[in-house]
């Protein structure tokens, strides 16, 4: 039985990413389209209808399937084969443990919304971000073309660079609310602040959210830090990409936004907490109460978080298509000389104000 | 020659940070997505059809006037009496940065005529509608009037325009409108 | 016509020279008055006597406007066309000489009697307008002394 | 030395001391300092008739043509000057009154004098407002040369070219003044082994080559240098080529051959013989591949079967029959180097006595003393030297291969008269053994041949050439080799490590 | 007045040897053969001022001193009876009418120089003057004056009379000299001189037969008389030939230095129909016209080179005020360029140029542009060609289109 709710819930998960990465293409181009005073994507039609282009992810997929699966003749084929796989896995893999409901009672059973609820999870999530590299270097290796090979590098020095800053910045909240289980730290955020504020992580923890958030995006290696790839460059790491490996490969990119949005909201945003609504209903502050059925609030903070994620989604698209690209030496100086100082300045101050306070 | 030199500006301690000023590129950007999203919609419901939000022409559906001088596929131009205007002088392959112009030259059959061109081969797949061509011809014999803007094949070989080809071609019907430059 | 230098005038001619190419001009000046012109083949023949390619003897003929590459008629009327007898009437000559033969510069007529050409300055200045008819010169010139000299030339060689 | 003092004179500010009797503009050349000129060439005589060499010279009140002035002691010379360059621009305003300035369609233009000039003095609005007198375009002189008499300056120096270098008057000035005209003696043929030299020497595109004639923009070509394989005088040339790009129509590589001046051999001249000689390089009957034969059949193989075949043909006759039972042809067209690889190899390490330096020189081949020599191989006398000659005449190699006595005949190089004048018979016959050629064209001997050996021809490789005066000449290869021939030399190297000989001394 | 070239003119048969050895004919060159050496024939020509009569007034002492006395080659003189320059006559008048007179003087040059060898170049349509002068020839070979040893001095000269054949340029010395040797008459470049390599690349001397033609008269009479005649820089006196719009066209002898108008109104009895002159061209076609206001010059080389033109061979062409000076000027470049030689460039082009330019005003077709534009071309032309024909296309355009400007602009 715990095996099937478990198998259930990762279907659900698996689900969930996939619809909202091929939403993602579609978004990615619609959404930069309307940026742009642009129509975007629009013409793949079923029987004439176009539904403002959302045939693309599917034409999409097809026409991806049907490519050719080229692989370089000096290059490795298995590593080849394996690097997207790699890829997507570890990118998938990281939501795991992102908590997207409270626990519900159902059959006697309190079934958490979350595929695996680790006390460690937040490391667990930094695991699979830190694997997600293999993939990179693997298929850029693999490839026996020196501009991947270059793509993956600066992918791999990428990575790592701001694994350090993303690993620092969460360490001011994970003090603050002590704990590394992401459905706790989502479960303590649904508490007040002075009675009225909502203790989300970002209000707790504003720089840190700056330089999570930043950190994040250089981890998904996207505009303006997307040198790993660099579409306006010849240099990327799945240069030598075609079909659906590459397909794979760009799903996953999607992926790994949709998991780092989700851990934003998880750390930063409540996780699925709607702010002074509690298990039976509204409390405000100000001492208003409306009851509200279960299963109500249960969609309710469903619908937060899945919102949520859709709005960090949307928001990581915004930042793509809105600044240009790092050069190199920039891009490591952020990370070094300015993320890293900056966290280890807000676990100090932190830890201070913790001291004081407690 | 004098050379001006441009005093960089200093940024100050808060555009330094660059939070301010990357919120406000957000701010912009976003700003254009909401209000086409905004329009769009209404759009959708057949509100505010005067206002566009967006100006991409839905090409093929829709197509754009091709405006005077534009350089859209090449052409030769016929004599009178429909012979090539072109006398092979082959400056149009001098002037090609891209290579893609082969002439061969002959002896004309017309006694005024010096020479002629036996074939003359535009490679289309190499060509980078540069215009050169046609400003370095002394006889006005190429032009790229044509005003036919699609290029694609399945072939590398129907890339290659041959003489006749070339030649059969007319100027875009009908005359190009007077753009505000003339 | 014969065309050919005898044996004696060709040794006189040669005597008269250091270099045989010299005696070019002399042996093309009768060959003109032998032939009335001065025909491919006694270019050729010229060529060969002085020993040079005919290219050299034709570049001669051409150069020269007293040689004449073409039969022309019996009776050559060259009409002075210099300053001093146009300013005393040779265009008047010329155009009377065109209307009574009936033909232009450089023509003959169609009974081979005449050949109309103009001239530069034939030293006669001092009797403007003036006309050399064959190796005479009428100056000066008049429309009556022209006619009475044509009307001659028909009878004594027509 | 006369004895006389060399007058010492300063052009444009530079000095410079000259030979008595040496021209102004002899003075400025070797100074450097370019005059403009239309009938003065160096080798030809000094006729000052194009009056575009005008210079300034102090102390005389009237501009002087520099080709006939002699150089003076103390003389000071200005050739940039206000007054030089109008005198410059009205002489080309003159020149252009009739020229149709028709350089698009000119072959000559991107070397002609008139353009540069033209384009330097930026003659660009005519005052000329008469109507332009029409001449005779497309005029065929002869085989070789057509003329365009509109853009003709009548320069004349191709009139005294024939005079003076070839020795026929073929070509005249005729008429006078402003009706003269360039042209052959009515109805004679523009016909001499030394034609082409006029259209190099043309300063317009008054007389163009009929084979180089709308092949190609002389602005597209590459240069090389290189010595002429046509005969044993061994002419310098310049090679004018483009690289074979493959998207070209035409493919052609080499489109001319120029004479390159070198007072000791060829002075600024050549042959027409050798200058159409460069239609053999791009020859379609050029070989592209090692062929074999198989029975009736002949065959591509690729190089190393072909090097193994050869030499294993080579060692079986060497070891069934012996050495002597060998024939080798080294044709006079190869180089030294090849000469003397193929001494080293057959001679020296095979033992082969049986050794021609191909058949003796026509006697009644045409010759004359400008340049061309009966002799119309480059290199007899570079074979000599490398010690090939001296053993069996070609006469007694045939007799013997006629007769069976000779199992294999080695051929080296292209019987280059036969290659030109198509109609000369190959000596080569069908016999009873393997018959070997190693050479650049197909020819008739082919048919007997078991193994052809594509060699590249001498445009194609590095070597030396020894003239009939004994100069040795060195050259470069200018274009590549021809489709997958290889070196004369470099065959050979091949073959004899095929055999197991050392490669350092074979 | 006395005559000296002409004294003979109006005998009845002046041109044969009888009549002239009547009036003292081949005297000059019986004391010179038995006296004289060469060198003092040179020295008292030298002293007698006389200057060529060809044209360009050159010293004719001068010009024998330049032949190399120790050159081992033989030497020639040529004699330059090629008179075509329109409006002049005066060598055809004595080739036909004391041909001996020449002869006699050639024979004095020859002797002066050490030419054993004289060419008479003879205009090829001279048919009669020709004629006559091949018959003194051969009258003075059968009297020994020509032929080995003459007059048993044991000077020896032959000479030969040479035809031209119509080509105006062959007046031209070393057009001369090339047509002597059969070819075309195309000049010569200079360096070298004819002087020291001129005819058969020999040394040459050219004189014009008027020149020579003086030579046994300062023998005769001596060279001060001789300079006495003229003025300060030339001895002698000059054969004029008048022609054009006057009442009596002729071959008038006078001394140099006589004034321009004195020469139309006295000697040639004034212009036709008492018509004002317009202009007058000084000496032949190719010397720029004077206008009416500039005749009273003295007609000597030296007064009329001041005055902007030139003696040349003394051929005075009158115009009238009726003649169009546009028609005038094309008959005169039209004359040029039909007999430019076609050898070098700004000649060739430019004598054409003029013809067109010129026939298009006279058709009434003509621009604004059109005077400085012939200006510009006889600019261009002048003093940049291979022999002085471009000079003398030039000239007449400079002085014409300067003098009657406004004939040569459009009406408007």
């Amino acid at each position: 039985m715990d095996i099937l709710i478990i198998l259930i819930k990762i279907f659900m998960m698996i689900g969930f990413l996939m619809v909202m990465g091929l939403l993602l293409t579609w978004v990615e181009r619609k959404q930069s389209a309307v940026m742009q005073d642009r129509i975007g994507a629009n013409r793949a039609d079923i029987l004439g209808m176009r539904l403002m282009g959302l045939f693309h992810p599917l034409a999409d997929a097809l026409k991806l399937l049907t490519k050719e699966d080229f692989v370089p003749p000096s290059g490795s084929r298995f590593i080849h084969t394996l690097a997207p796989f790699i890829a997507f896995t570890t990118a998938l893999v990281g939501f795991a443990v992102i908590p997207f409901g409270p626990p519900i009672h159902l059959f006697h059973r309190e079934i958490t919304l979350q595929v695996a609820d680790i006390h460690v999870g937040i490391l667990f999530v930094f695991v699979a971000a830190g694997l997600s590299i293999y993939g990179v270097i693997l298929a850029g290796w693999s490839s026996a073309n020196r501009y991947s090979l270059l793509g993956a590098l600066r992918g791999a020095a990428q990575t790592i660079s701001y694994e350090v800053s993303i690993g620092l910045s969460v360490i001011g909240l994970l003090m603050v609310f002590g704990s590394l289980s992401l459905s706790e730290i989502a479960h303590a955020q649904g508490d007040l602040i002075w009675g009225f504020l909502p203790r989300w992580g970002v209000m707790v923890q504003p720089l840190g959210f700056l330089i999570f958030f930043t950190a994040a995006v250089a981890e998904t290696k996207r505009v303006p830090f997307d040198l790993p790839e660099g579409e306006s460059e010849i240099i990327g790491f799945f240069l030598e990409y075609s079909g659906m490996k590459f397909g794979l490969l760009w799903i996953g990119e999607f992926v790994e936004i949709v998991v780092m949005s989700g851990l934003i909201t998880a750390l930063f945003f409540g996780g699925w907490q709607v702010p002074f609504l509690y298990e039976h209903g509204f409390e405000f502050p100000w001492g208003t109460r409306a009851g509200l059925p279960h299963g109500l609030v249960l969609t309710l903070q469903v619908a937060s978080f899945v919102f949520k994620v859709a709005f960090f989604c949307w928001f990581q698209m915004l930042v793509r298509w809105t600044f240009p690209r790092f050069r190199y030496d920039q891009l490591m100086r952020l990370g070094w000389k300015g993320l890293l100082p900056l966290s280890l300045l807000n676990i100090l101050v932190t830890g201070i104000v913790i001291l004081v306070f407690d | 020659m004098e050379t001006v030199k441009k005093e960089k500006r200093s940024l100050g301690f808060l555009e330094q940070l660059y939070v301010g000023e990357v919120v406000k590129g957000l701010a912009i950007t976003g700003r254009h997505f909401f209000r086409n999203l905004f329009i769009h919609t209404a759009h959708l419901f057949g509100l505010m059809k005067s206002r566009k939000g967006a100006v991409t022409v839905q090409y093929p559906e829709e197509r754009r006037v091709i405006p005077a001088g534009y350089r859209a596929r090449h052409r030769l131009v016929r004599r009178e009496d429909g012979s090539p205007r072109c006398v092979a002088c082959m400056l149009c392959p001098t002037i090609c940065p891209a290579q893609c112009i082969h002439v061969r030259a002959g002896e004309s059959p017309d006694p005024a005529i010096e020479k002629y061109p036996v074939e003359f081969n535009i490679v289309l797949d190499r060509c980078v509608m540069c215009g050169l061509c046609v400003e370095a011809c002394p006889v006005d014999a190429i032009r790229m009037d044509t005003g036919i803007v699609e290029m694609s094949a399945y072939d590398r070989e129907e890339f290659v325009n041959r003489r006749d080809l070339l030649l059969g071609m007319n100027p875009q019907t009908p005359p190009l409108p007077k753009t505000r430059h003339g | 016509m014969e065309y050919k230098l005898t044996e004696k005038e060709i040794d006189s001619i040669f005597a008269r020279y250091p270099d045989k190419k010299a005696a070019l001009l002399p042996i093309l000046r009768v060959i003109q008055t032998k032939a009335g012109y001065i025909s491919p083949e006694a270019e050729k023949y010229a060529a060969e006597l002085i020993v040079v390619q005919p290219a050299r003897v034709h570049e001669v003929v051409t150069f020269y406007s007293w040689f004449r590459e073409k039969p022309e008629g019996k009776n050559l009327i060259l009409v002075c066309e210099s300053i001093s007898c146009s300013l005393l009437g040779s265009e008047e000559i010329l155009g009377h000489l065109k209307k009574t033969l009936g033909i232009d510069v450089g023509e003959t007529t169609p009974d081979k009697l005449f050949t109309l050409g103009t001239v530069e300055c034939l030293a006669h200045c001092d009797a403007s307008p003036s006309v050399m008819i064959n190796d005479e010169i009428l100056a000066p010139a008049t429309i009556e002394a022209i006619e009475r000299v044509i009307e001659e030339k028909r009878r004594n060689t027509g | 030395m006369t004895g006389k003092a060399m007058p010492t004179l300063t052009i444009d500010g530079k000095s410079i001391s000259v030979k008595p009797g040496s021209t102004v503009i002899q003075a400025a050349d070797r100074l450097g300092i370019f005059i403009p000129r239309f009938c003065y060439h160096p080798a030809l005589s000094v006729v000052g008739s194009c009056r575009m060499c005008m210079v300034e010279i102090e102390r005389l009140p009237k501009l002087q043509t520099a080709c006939t002035t002699p150089a003076v002691d103390g003389m000071v010379v200005h050739t940039g000057t206000d007054k030089v360059r109008d005198a410059r621009r009205s002489i080309l305003e003159f020149l252009l009154i009739n020229h149709p300035i028709d350089c698009p369609v000119c072959d000559k233009a991107g070397e002609c004098f008139l353009q540069d000039y033209y384009m330097e003095y930026g003659l660009y609005t005519s005052r000329y407002l008469e109507e332009r007198w029409n001449k005779r375009k497309v005029f065929v002189l002869g085989p070789t040369i057509v003329m365009d008499e509109e853009r003709c300056v009548l320069c004349s120096r191709c009139v005294r070219f024939f005079d003076e270098v070839s020795g026929v008057k073929r070509l005249g000035i005729f008429e006078r003044s402003a009706e003269s005209y360039l042209s052959t003696y009515p109805g004679e043929v523009l016909n001499d082994p030394y034609c082409g030299n006029v259209v190099d020497l043309c300063p317009v595109g008054a007389l163009t080559d009929r084979d180089f004639r709308f092949e190609q923009r002389v602005w597209m070509l590459k240069h090389g240098d290189a010595v002429c394989p046509f005969c044993a005088r061994g002419c310098n040339i310049t090679v004018d080529y483009n690289e074979k790009s493959g998207i070209q129509i035409n493919d052609r590589r080499v489109y001319r051959f120029r004479p390159r001046y070198n007072p000791e051999v060829n002075g600024y001249w050549m042959c027409d013989t050798g200058r159409y000689g460069c239609r053999t390089v791009d020859s379609p009957e050029r070989i592209t591949e090692p062929l074999m034969r198989e029975g009736k059949r002949i065959i591509p193989v690729v190089w190393e079967t072909m090097i193994k075949k050869t030499a294993l043909r080579i060692r079986e006759v060497i070891d069934q029959d012996g050495p002597e039972c060998i024939g080798l042809i080294v044709y006079p067209s190869v180089t030294c180097e090849t000469a003397g690889a193929a001494k080293r190899l057959f001679v020296e390490h095979l033992g082969v006595r049986n050794v021609s330096t191909g058949f003796p020189v026509d006697p009644s081949a045409y010759e004359d003393d400008i340049l061309i020599r009966k002799d119309r191989f480059p290199n007899r006398r570079g074979l000599e030297e490398a010690g090939l000659s001296g053993g069996r005449d070609a006469e007694w190699i045939l007799g013997a291969w006629g007769k069976g006595e000779l199992k294999l005949l080695y051929v080296i190089g292209d019987d280059l008269p036969r290659l030109l004048n198509k109609q000369k018979p190959s000596p080569i016959f069908e016999a009873e053994g393997v018959l070997i050629l190693q050479k650049s064209t197909a020819g008739p001997e082919d048919e007997f041949a078991r193994m052809i050996l594509p060699s590249v021809m001498s445009l194609e490789e590095d070597g030396t050439f020894i003239n009939f005066e004994g100069k040795a000449q060195q050259f470069k290869a200018v274009v590549s080799p021809f489709g997958e021939s290889l070196g004369s030399g470099d065959i050979l190297a091949r073959l004899a490590r095929a055999l197991g000989l050392d490669t350092e001394t074979a | 007045m006395e005559k000296i070239l002409t004294k003979n003119f109006d005998k009845p048969g002046s041109h044969t040897l009888k009549v002239y050895e009547e009036g003292g004919g081949y005297e000059a060159l019986r004391k010179v053969l038995a006296l004289w050496t060469p060198e003092q024939v040179a020295a008292e020509v030298k002293k007698s001022n006389l200057r060529g009569r060809g044209g360009a007034g050159f010293p004719t002492g001068l010009k024998w001193g330049f032949v190399p006395k120790d050159s081992p080659k033989e030497k020639y003189l040529c004699v330059n009876a090629d008179e075509g320059e329109p409006g002049t006559f005066k060598d055809r008048m004595i080739l036909e009418r004391d041909p001996h007179m020449l002869l006699e003087g050639a024979i004095l040059a020859s002797y002066a120089i050490g030419a054993g060898k004289a060419y008479i170049y003879i205009r090829g349509e001279f048919a009669l003057g020709g004629e006559r002068m091949e018959t003194a020839v051969s009258e003075a070979y059968a009297r020994n004056y020509l032929g080995p040893n003459i007059l048993g001095s044991g000077f020896c000269l032959d000479v030969t009379v040479h035809y031209g054949a119509g080509a105006y340029i062959c007046g031209e010395e070393t057009a001369l000299l090339e047509s002597i040797e059969g070819k075309k008459g195309w000049p010569r470049i200079r360096p070298p001189f004819p002087a020291v390599a001129g005819l058969f690349r020999r040394p040459t001397v050219i004189n014009n037969v008027e020149t020579l033609a003086n030579v046994p008269h300062i023998i005769n009479q001596g060279a001060e008389w001789f300079a006495s005649l003229g003025t300060e820089k030339s001895g002698g006196t000059k054969l004029f030939c008048i022609s054009g719009r006057v009442n009596r066209p002729g071959l008038y002898e006078l001394p140099l230095g006589t004034p321009l108008r004195r020469m139309i109104e006295e000697e040639a009895g004034g212009v036709i129909g008492g018509k004002r002159i317009k202009g007058v061209i000084p000496g032949g076609a190719s010397c720029p016209v004077l206008t009416e206001k500039e005749i009273d010059v003295p007609m000597d080389f030296d007064s009329l080179a001041r005055a902007g033109s030139m003696l040349g061979s003394g051929a005075v062409i009158v115009l009238d005020e009726e003649t169009s000076m546009v028609e005038t000027l094309l008959n005169l470049e039209r004359f040029f360029a039909r007999e430019s030689c076609g050898q070098c460039t700004p000649c060739r082009e430019g004598t054409r140029w003029f013809v067109q330019v010129l026939t298009r005003i006279a058709k009434g077709k003509g621009t604004d542009g059109d005077p400085d534009l012939l200006l510009d071309i006889a600019d261009h032309m002048a003093g940049r060609t291979v022999c002085p024909l471009g000079d003398a296309a030039a000239g007449p355009v400079k002085s014409f289109v300067t003098k009657y400007i406004q004939e040569f602009l459009p009406i408007s």
